[in-house]
């Protein structure tokens, strides 16, 4: 009996104690934290990809919570989630529609000249550095892969020399927008379906020269669809802020070279192998 | 060899590539190209503003006329290199691979002189007006970098400049271009430095040679006294024409990491820089040609050749006898800093100081390993970085370690992957870490 | 001497972390970045040594508690839980003065305090002094230079680290995996110590 | 099916050693032999199941302020009891090679860990389950090890010889250095099945980078760091 | 005010006191109740090492001991054996410092003539692999005999070659010495300094027997 | 040459064999092949020796080993589909079997050889991604590995066909009393056993104490006669490791070409010399002479060709150093108060594990950067 009286005294003293120094503790040595932060980080993605232009999703959470940014900044998140920090905070969602990228060239190397033969890293911001590059295209894809290793979302291929967005992978982050040292990586609406594959301003002849598939500046595609397409020099664009060119207006267009078309499906399983190396 | 009455200076580190090539084209005495019927000036020729073009096609241009306005002070003038027409403003392949602006004209073949200003006296006249004289003559460093001269010349009041130094060096291997002109016309390298000397006021001038041109030390010594100019000899080692070296070697002063030559009392100038300075103050000549090697294993005739800006190197292989074997590689420049060229379109410059053709078998395709760690490219470079872990961290995109460990630093003098056993393409790494980091502080 | 064999043995003969096996995940979570192993080696150190001290209180004059009567009572069985309150504890009052106290010195350490409850190395220290019955100043020597063997496998271990986030790891043997095979490596090494003590 | 599912996520999909990268202690330390790592397990499983179901009872009303010294309180108490059931009826062999890895149950970050994730936010069934499917995915994890630990030095499983002509003991992977070999090996084996199942279904897979504390929410270290380390 | 998020400091001090003061009563429940069966298991323990050594007893030998110096000087433990209320063998414990990592402890029992009967090595830090072949006792068992009735006396313990090499032996005879020191018993290649300190170790506990004979026999009792 | 020649005879590039690289444009002759085949010529003297001094058995484990490792790696890198000749080619594992073979006793079964070769290629380097990227000496790496899986086959040495040259009287120590007696006798037992002077001394204290009879045992293996002996490399040990003649050989080979940085053996080699002659004058008894230190164990192969890996030792020259002086100091202080007789591999591989902090701690100040003090 002594036995259960003894513990029992230790304990309740003991933990009386305890439970007083740390109450007394915490009440002397208040310090105020903000507890949206983490709330908000919560529900962030926490992808941490930098998409947002903050420097990770804690931060972001930091800034929203400042109201320096509405929660919709942030590409990745979900509409829902966006919603959800919205409501927690009891502020608007803001932010832009989605977007993905895409790799406005088609010089692969069966369509582009290459014509020297290149020693070195296998980087396209480090080839671009050494007379452009191999590629004839002063303007086109190097294909050396830097886009997709900044990708986070592993959501770019290279095939064949050049590299191409997997649209269902690709989460508008930006991150390739930055990296490609050509600058021919372009955030467009997630749903146009029709992009001009081509980046060079060079004049037609010139880009026929090196290239297969260039955009030689025919204005075929403007004058089918006028409001939809802009051509500056010897280059299209597609107008996004129009509707999206329909099947059937891309097909009067005839683009003579092929450029302005539609971008390619890819498979699941293709997704993958590309996402996981 | 006889008794040489200069001391042989040198720095720390640095590399002694094997089979130099000088002696290729060491021996051909200058020869001036003949006028061609076409030049391409491509306008961004120098460091800092491009030049703003005053020129419209169709226009009528006589020699020296004046072709472009600086773009602001780190800026020159360019002029037309003969006399004819302007044919077209166009886009034309750069040294760097990507298309640059450039005038086409075409040449009338009379090369008629434009009213030139009037010689100047530099013993007497005023350093400002030397100074404007070397401004408007579009000079700029003709040793690689192409920084304006005449801003060179104007230093902060706040810097006391010492000594000037001419860069006599010329280390890297097969460049023998500033080797003939010291040798060929040492007169005009001193009167250069002693022009520049006398804008900058310093108590001493230099010209740093390295050993291997006896003939040209030599021949400067000669008359350097004339000119109040002293003479130093130069350990044969790669890259001792580095400015920081060059400076350390001569003055054991050390330019602080960052900073200019200039913040340590000095100033440095290529000898062909000199040359052109007193070409502008005793003849009123503008900036219109140089001399540049042209030279490789796979050339028939390597020699050293006056050329007019806006010469298509097609042409210069042409004059130098044609290749003996299809070129490996084309390299504007010498083979340790040169860049590789895709096009012989591509024109001379006021920098282009050599023009390289090396056959294929000389142009190993490098297949690099992991850095092993050697630590040889440590030892070897002039600046006391790390080169094998910088690129490691670029490699693995932490560009900021490699800021963190002083890449801003390094000079891609490429001591360091000349020496690698793993033959890594360190210099690329480098510039491309410079390029990301300086992207990255651009952004914040 | 015999202090010498404790210190010697507590720091590399059976090092903590590489042959006792304690305080794995702080090591394998907190050696990432060199900077952030140095926070929580001068954390660990610590609140080891204030710990040992503890316990080896409690253990020498709490557990066995002599009654009026003659009777002594035995309370080791309320050794684990007296044992993890008090370190608990102390790490939470230690934690709260430091955020108010010295602002610096919780950037520097406050934030690892918390991971160092969770953490086997902490109890394990206790435990094995109460294990081997040592005296308060022996507890505290043993649990101080714990610390240190602790504070310098996570030292080797991130700077290590470090080096393999430049390197050019297969796939599937990135982070984790890895890390502890290093360490294993690691621990090769330190066998070799064995005898000295 | 939910239930099931709580039950069942701990023993592969939230394994807590080979993916949660938790209580690595005890997987290293005693996974020499297959039975020691049972017992190991289940002295854990335990000590998790009990605690789920306790904390879970009593967190709606313990103060926030002195949430972890209660659960400590909790957990502590089974641990002791589990300590003193094994000195009293387990194989003193099995006790003694155990050592003070069993009292150190309490700061294996799985057991609070679940008390902090799962079983304060729901109902006692639900705890109970997890904290079984955590406990036997905790057991079957140091079964398998001290299996291969056992098997690749000796040739025997349980003590048993398998192999009957493997006569020169390997040591390798039953030493101090052979643990963390052997499981960091065992998590490369993982993260490379995970890597191919991923493809298969068309995911991406980053392997687990250690315990990453920002996805544990035991202490606010991962808050504070900011993800810094 | 709710409980969950009250911070007054004496309500927590209480709530922490009831938990604690639950924990102890809990535990101090569970401790009596395995009080006894840990006291049994603790017996068990070292009275299944002398259980090994010994010929079959029936009285308590860890509660029936005497402690003699061996001829070293070292201290040797000698527990007996009764059965019937008659002496049937000995157990000596006893240790050697000239393990190649550490003292090495070790159980020797004795017939009643003082012939070794089993050695059992209790403690040693040895080089896996190598001295702890010479120490170990461990019982192999394979998948062939896993199934197999067992036919093993009551007591038998595993076989090990160079401890086995000691039974039957008594120390009066020539210093006992490995082969490698020109003495007959075995060794194991690799770990002759600990053969060595092994051998030693039985040759001790064996010697100190025979010197105390008389001592030992008499206060460990027995009806002759 | 006249124009008109030059215009008959002159051809102009087409530009289409042209290579885009980054300057600069010439490299260095010296290729990483070319090293590790340099530094295997430098072993050619141990790997003699090795076989003078222990026969066909010698070449059966340095073939058994080269050829495992090399295997090893082909097949690593088989299963991750990297390219097999492109890292064979490199001659790192080649070199790795080497060294590995000469860390052995010569008399080991070839499992041993053969689990020695997966440890050091899959475990020491292919995990860690490969030549340069591993921390830690792949070579020690197995032989620690195997000295803690395998240690009854790691610790048993073979005698040197040419002991029996040695003063009967010293080579004695050497064997145990049987097998001396049926040598004696002129038999031919079917396996010899012998120990190395390092485990002599290690295990004299533990049997004989302090005792004059344990001084004898050191005079008996610490002599001139006998250093003479070590160093000509008639002792038992690892195959590689016995000759400090035909290490030294090697040593100035590789000094020569510039392949190791001298200051490492020196220092290495300096310190262990240092700090056992400190003990060994102090503390008389505990320890032998400095000599026998340096000339026993495998100090001498680990000095020169081991903890000299450029890719697992400092880069730079006061790293170096430091490295140095660490690993003797570690090896001082295991072969003298450790329970392992020797401490080369241990301390070799303790301080790889310390590189990057000193690689991060000696660093060279770049030029320009200004002197913090002064
Ligand atoms: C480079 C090298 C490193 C070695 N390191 C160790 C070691 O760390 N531990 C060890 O027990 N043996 C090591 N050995 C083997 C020892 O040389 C061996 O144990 C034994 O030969 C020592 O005795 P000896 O010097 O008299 O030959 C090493 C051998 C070499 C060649
Ligand atoms: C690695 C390296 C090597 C150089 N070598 C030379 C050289 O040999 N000769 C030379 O005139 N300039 C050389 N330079 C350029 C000089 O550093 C410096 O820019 C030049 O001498 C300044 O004169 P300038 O402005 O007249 O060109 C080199 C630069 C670097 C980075
Ligand atoms: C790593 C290592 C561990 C050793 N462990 C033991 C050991 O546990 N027991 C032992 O008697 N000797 C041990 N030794 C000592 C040597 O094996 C010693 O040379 C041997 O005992 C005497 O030589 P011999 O048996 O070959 O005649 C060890 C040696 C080494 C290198
Ligand atoms: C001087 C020198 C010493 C070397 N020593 C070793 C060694 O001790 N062990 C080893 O595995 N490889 C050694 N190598 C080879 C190579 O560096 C080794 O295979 C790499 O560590 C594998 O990444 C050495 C190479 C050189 C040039
Ligand atoms: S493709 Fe570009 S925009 Fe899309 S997720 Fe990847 S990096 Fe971000
Ligand atoms: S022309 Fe257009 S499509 Fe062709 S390579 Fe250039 S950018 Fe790409
Ligand atoms: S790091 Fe830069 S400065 Fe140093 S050797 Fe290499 S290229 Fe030259
Ligand atoms: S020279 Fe090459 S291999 Fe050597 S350390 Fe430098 S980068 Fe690495
Ligand atoms: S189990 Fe997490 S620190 Fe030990």
């Amino acid at each position: 009996m002594a036995l259960f009286i003894v513990a029992a005294l230790a304990m309740t003293v003991v933990g009386l104690l305890l439970g007083c120094v740390i109450g007394l503790f915490a009440k002397i040595f208040r310090v105020e934290t903000d507890h949206r932060i983490e709330l908000v980080t919560e529900l962030l993605p926490n992808a941490n990809c930098g998409g947002c232009g903050k420097a990770g999703c804690a931060d972001f959470a930091k800034s929203v919570v400042e109201g320096e940014n509405p929660p919709g900044k942030c590409p990745v998140c979900s509409r829902e989630a966006v919603s959800a920090i919205a409501r927690a905070l009891g502020i608007e969602a803001g932010g832009e529609f989605k977007q993905v990228a895409v790799v406005t060239c088609s010089g692969d190397f069966s369509k582009m000249k290459t014509e020297v033969r290149y020693n070195g890293v296998t980087d396209c911001v480090s080839a671009s550095l050494i007379a452009g590059g191999p590629k004839g295209c002063a303007y086109g894809c190097l294909g050396m892969s830097s886009c997709s290793r900044a990708c986070p979302f592993g959501a770019i291929e290279i095939r064949n020399g050049l590299a191409v967005v997997h649209s269902d992978l690709c989460v508008g982050c930006g991150k390739c927008v930055a990296t490609c040292p050509r600058g021919l990586i372009k955030l467009v609406p997630a749903d146009a379906p029709y992009h001009v594959f081509c980046n060079s301003p060079e004049k037609g002849p010139a880009k026929k020269k090196v290239c297969d598939a260039p955009c030689i500046g025919c204005r075929k595609c403007l004058k089918a669809m006028p409001e939809k397409m802009t051509v500056t020099g010897f280059l299209a664009k597609v107008n996004y802020s129009a509707p999206a060119p329909t099947a059937e207006e891309i097909a009067a267009a005839a683009c003579p070279t092929g450029c302005l078309r539609a971008a390619l499906p890819v498979k699941e399983q293709e997704v993958s192998e590309v996402a996981n190396g | 060899m006889d008794e040489m009455d200069f001391k042989v200076a040198t720095f720390k580190g640095g590399v002694h590539p094997s089979g130099d090539g000088k002696d290729l084209s060491s021996g051909a005495a200058v020869r001036t190209a003949p006028l061609q019927s076409e030049y391409r000036v491509i306008i961004p020729q120098n460091i800092g503003a491009p030049p703003k073009v005053i020129v419209t096609p169709g226009q009528l241009v006589k020699k020296g006329e004046k072709i472009a306005e600086p773009g602001g002070f780190v800026s020159v003038p360019l002029h037309a290199p003969t006399s004819g027409k302007v044919e077209a403003l166009e886009d034309v392949p750069g040294p760097m691979g990507v298309p640059v602006p450039a005038v086409r004209i075409s040449a009338d073949g009379e090369d008629a002189w434009c009213e030139l200003p009037p010689p100047l006296d530099w013993k007497t006249a005023a350093p400002d007006e030397l100074k404007k004289r070397i401004a408007d003559s579009g000079i700029v460093g003709m040793g690689g970098a192409a920084f304006p001269t005449h801003v060179k010349l104007s230093p902060p009041p706040d810097k006391k400049i010492d000594y000037l130094i001419l860069n006599g060096a010329e280390c890297e291997p097969y460049l023998t271009a500033d080797h003939r002109l010291m040798l060929e016309d040492p007169e005009a390298v001193l009167a250069g430095a002693a022009i520049c000397g006398r804008i900058l006021g310093v108590k001493d001038i230099y010209i740093g040679v390295e050993v291997n041109k006896t003939d040209a030390i030599q021949a400067l010594l000669a008359k350097a006294g004339a000119y109040g100019v002293q003479i130093v000899g130069l350990k044969v080692r790669y890259p001792q024409g580095a400015e920081k070296q060059l400076i350390y070697a001569i003055t054991r002063r050390k330019v602080p990491a960052g900073g200019l030559p200039m913040d340590a009392g000095c100033v440095v100038q290529n000898v062909g820089t000199a040359a052109a300075c007193a070409a502008a103050v005793l003849r009123g000549e503008p900036l219109i040609e140089r001399i540049t090697t042209v030279t490789g294993e796979a050339i028939r005739e390597p020699g050293n050749w006056r050329f007019r800006l806006g010469t298509p190197i097609r042409t210069a292989i042409e004059l130098a006898g044609g290749v003996t074997c299809e070129p490996g590689k084309a390299i504007l420049g010498g083979p340790m800093m040169g860049f590789a060229q895709k096009s012989f379109d591509v024109t001379i410059m006021k920098n282009t100081s050599g023009i390289l053709l090396l056959p294929p078998e000389m142009v190993r395709q490098y297949e690099s390993t992991g850095c092993i760690r050697c630590g040889r490219c440590l030892a070897a470079c002039a600046m006391n970085l790390n080169p094998g872990a910088l690129a490691t961290a670029i490699e693995s995109e932490k560009f900021d370690i490699a800021a963190h460990n002083h890449l801003m630093d390094c000079i891609e003098c490429g001591s360091c992957a000349y020496i690698c056993p793993a033959h890594r393409p360190l210099v690329q790494h480098f510039r491309r870490g410079k390029a990301e980091i300086r992207k990255r502080a651009k952004k914040n | 001497m015999r202090y010498l064999e404790l210190t010697v043995g507590a720091v590399l003969v059976y090092n903590f972390v590489l042959s006792r096996f304690l305080g794995i995940c702080p090591f394998l979570g907190v050696s990432k970045r060199l900077e952030t192993a140095m926070g929580m080696s001068g954390a660990v150190i610590f609140v080891m040594t204030l710990a040992s001290a503890l316990t080896a209180l409690i253990y020498n004059y709490l557990l066995v508690i002599p009654l009026p009567g003659g009777v002594t009572v035995h309370l080791e069985f309320l050794q684990i839980i007296l044992f993890i309150l008090v370190i608990a504890a102390l790490v939470q009052v230690v934690e709260i003065m430091l955020q108010k106290l010295s602002p610096p010195l919780y950037k520097a350490l406050g934030i690892y305090l918390p991971l160092i409850t969770t953490n086997c190395a902490v109890l394990g220290v206790a435990a094995l002094n109460a294990k081997s019955g040592n005296s308060v100043l022996d507890a505290t020597i043993f649990g101080a230079f714990s610390g240190v063997g602790f504070a310098l496998a996570l030292l080797l271990f991130a700077s290590l680290r470090e080096r393999l986030e430049l390197a050019d790891i297969p796939r599937p043997f990135q982070g984790t995996s890895i890390a502890l095979i290093t360490a294993g490596i690691l621990a090769m090494a330190f066998i070799g110590f064995s005898g000295l003590c | 099916m939910s239930l099931l599912k709580d039950f069942t996520k701990g023993l592969w999909k939230e394994n807590p050693v080979l993916v949660l990268v938790l209580g690595t202690c005890p997987t290293l330390a005693v996974t020499s032999s297959a039975t020691n790592g049972l017992g190991m397990g289940l002295a854990t499983t335990f000590v998790l199941v009990c605690s789920n179901v306790v904390i879970s009872i009593i967190a709606g009303i313990v103060p926030k302020k002195i949430r972890i010294p209660v659960y400590i309180v909790v957990i502590a108490t089974f641990v002791t009891i589990i300590d003193l059931l094994m000195k009293a009826y387990s194989p003193p062999e099995l006790y003694n090679a155990l050592g003070i890895f069993i009292s150190l149950i309490v700061v294996n970050c799985i057991v609070l860990g679940r008390a902090e994730a799962f079983a304060s936010k729901n109902n006692p069934v639900r705890s109970f389950l997890d904290g079984l499917g955590m406990g036997l995915g905790f057991t079957l994890t140091l079964t398998m090890t001290g299996i291969i630990r056992e098997f690749l030095s000796t040739g025997s499983m349980f003590e048993v010889k398998v192999i009957t002509g493997w006569t020169v003991d390997f040591l390798l992977p039953s030493s101090a250095p052979g643990a963390f070999i052997i499981v960091g090996v065992l998590l490369a084996g993982m993260n490379y099945l995970n890597l191919r199942r991923a493809v298969k279904q068309g995911k991406v897979y980053v392997p687990p980078q250690g315990m990453d504390c920002r996805h544990c929410h035991i202490c606010d270290f991962g808050d504070k760091a900011g993800g810094q380390d | 005010m709710k409980l969950k998020e009250t911070e007054n400091t004496v309500v927590l001090g209480i709530f922490l006191a009831v938990i604690g003061l639950i924990a102890a009563l809990a535990l101090a429940f569970i401790s009596q109740l395995t009080a006894a069966p840990i006291a049994a298991a603790e017996q068990n323990a070292t009275n299944q090492a002398l259980q090994k050594v010994l010929p079959p007893f029936d009285n308590q030998p860890s509660a029936n001991t005497i402690t003699v110096k061996d001829p070293d000087g070292r201290e040797v433990i000698f527990y007996g054996a009764l059965r019937d209320g008659k002496l049937v063998g000995f157990a000596g414990k006893g240790s050697n410092p000239q393990g190649y990592a550490g003292a090495i402890e070790g159980l020797v029992g004795l017939e009643a003539d003082g012939a070794v009967r089993t050695v059992l090595i209790t403690r040693q830090s040895e080089t896996p692999g190598l001295g702890t072949v010479v120490c170990d006792r461990k019982e192999v068992k394979t998948i062939f005999t896993l199934f197999k009735p067992s036919d093993k006396k009551e007591g038998a313990v595993p076989a090990n070659r160079i401890l086995d090499q000691f039974a039957g032996r008594k120390a009066a005879e020539t210093p006992w010495r490995v082969s490698k020191d020109g003495g007959e018993f075995e060794f194991q290649t690799g770990a002759t300094v600990t053969s060595r300190a092994v051998t030693a170790l039985v040759w001790s506990i064996a010697r100190a027997f025979e010197q105390n004979r008389a001592a030992v026999e008499a206060a460990l009792g027995g009806n002759k | 040459m006249s124009e008109e020649t030059i215009k008959s005879e002159l051809q102009m590039p087409k530009g289409d064999e042209l290579v885009l690289s980054s300057s600069p444009h010439v490299r260095t002759k010296e290729s990483v092949p070319a090293i590790m085949g340099k530094v295997m010529l430098a072993l050619v003297p141990a790997v003699v020796a090795g076989i003078l001094f222990f026969g066909m058995d010698a070449v059966r484990v340095i073939v058994y080993c080269i050829v495992f490792c090399v295997g090893a790696e082909a097949l690593w890198c088989k299963l991750a589909k990297k390219p097999v000749w492109g890292t064979i080619r490199d001659c790192s594992a080649a070199l790795t079997g080497l060294l590995l073979a000469l860390n052995l006793s010569a008399g080991v079964p070839f499992y041993v050889c053969l689990i020695g070769a997966f440890l050091a290629i899959w475990l020491g380097k292919q995990v860690y991604g490969g030549l340069g990227h591993n921390p830690f000496n792949p070579a020690l790496v197995a032989r620690v590995g195997l000295l803690i899986a395998l240690p009854a086959a790691m610790t048993t040495w073979m005698p040197t066909t040419n002991m029996g040259v040695m003063n009967a009287k010293y080579a004695k120590g050497f064997y145990n009393q049987n097998e001396w007696q049926q040598l004696e006798a002129g038999a031919e037992p079917d396996a010899l056993t012998c120990a190395t002077p390092l485990g002599i001394v290690k295990t004299t204290p533990k049997v004989m104490g302090n005792s004059p009879a344990a001084q004898n045992n050191y005079a008996a293996v610490d002599n001139p006669m006998m250093l003479r002996e070590y160093f000509l490399g008639n002792r038992g040990g690892c195959l590689g490791e016995t000759s400090g003649l035909a290490l030294l050989i090697g040593a100035v080979m590789l000094i020569c070409w510039r392949l190791i940085n001298w200051r490492v053996p020196l220092c290495y080699v300096g310190t262990v010399a240092l700090f056992t002659g400190i003990v060994h004058y102090f503390m008389p008894g505990v320890t032998p002479t400095p000599l026998f230190h340096v000339l026993t164990g495998g100090l001498l192969l680990g000095a020169i060709f081991m903890a000299t890996d450029m890719v697992t030792s400092p880069m730079t020259c006061a790293g170096c150093v430091v490295f140095a002086i660490g690993c003797g100091v570690i090896t001082s202080v295991i072969r003298i108060w450790g329970n392992y007789p020797e401490g080369v591999s241990f301390s070799i591989l303790f301080m790889n594990a310390l590189v990057p902090l000193i690689d991060r701690w000696c660093v060279k100040r770049p030029f320009g950067y200004i002197r913090k003090r002064g």
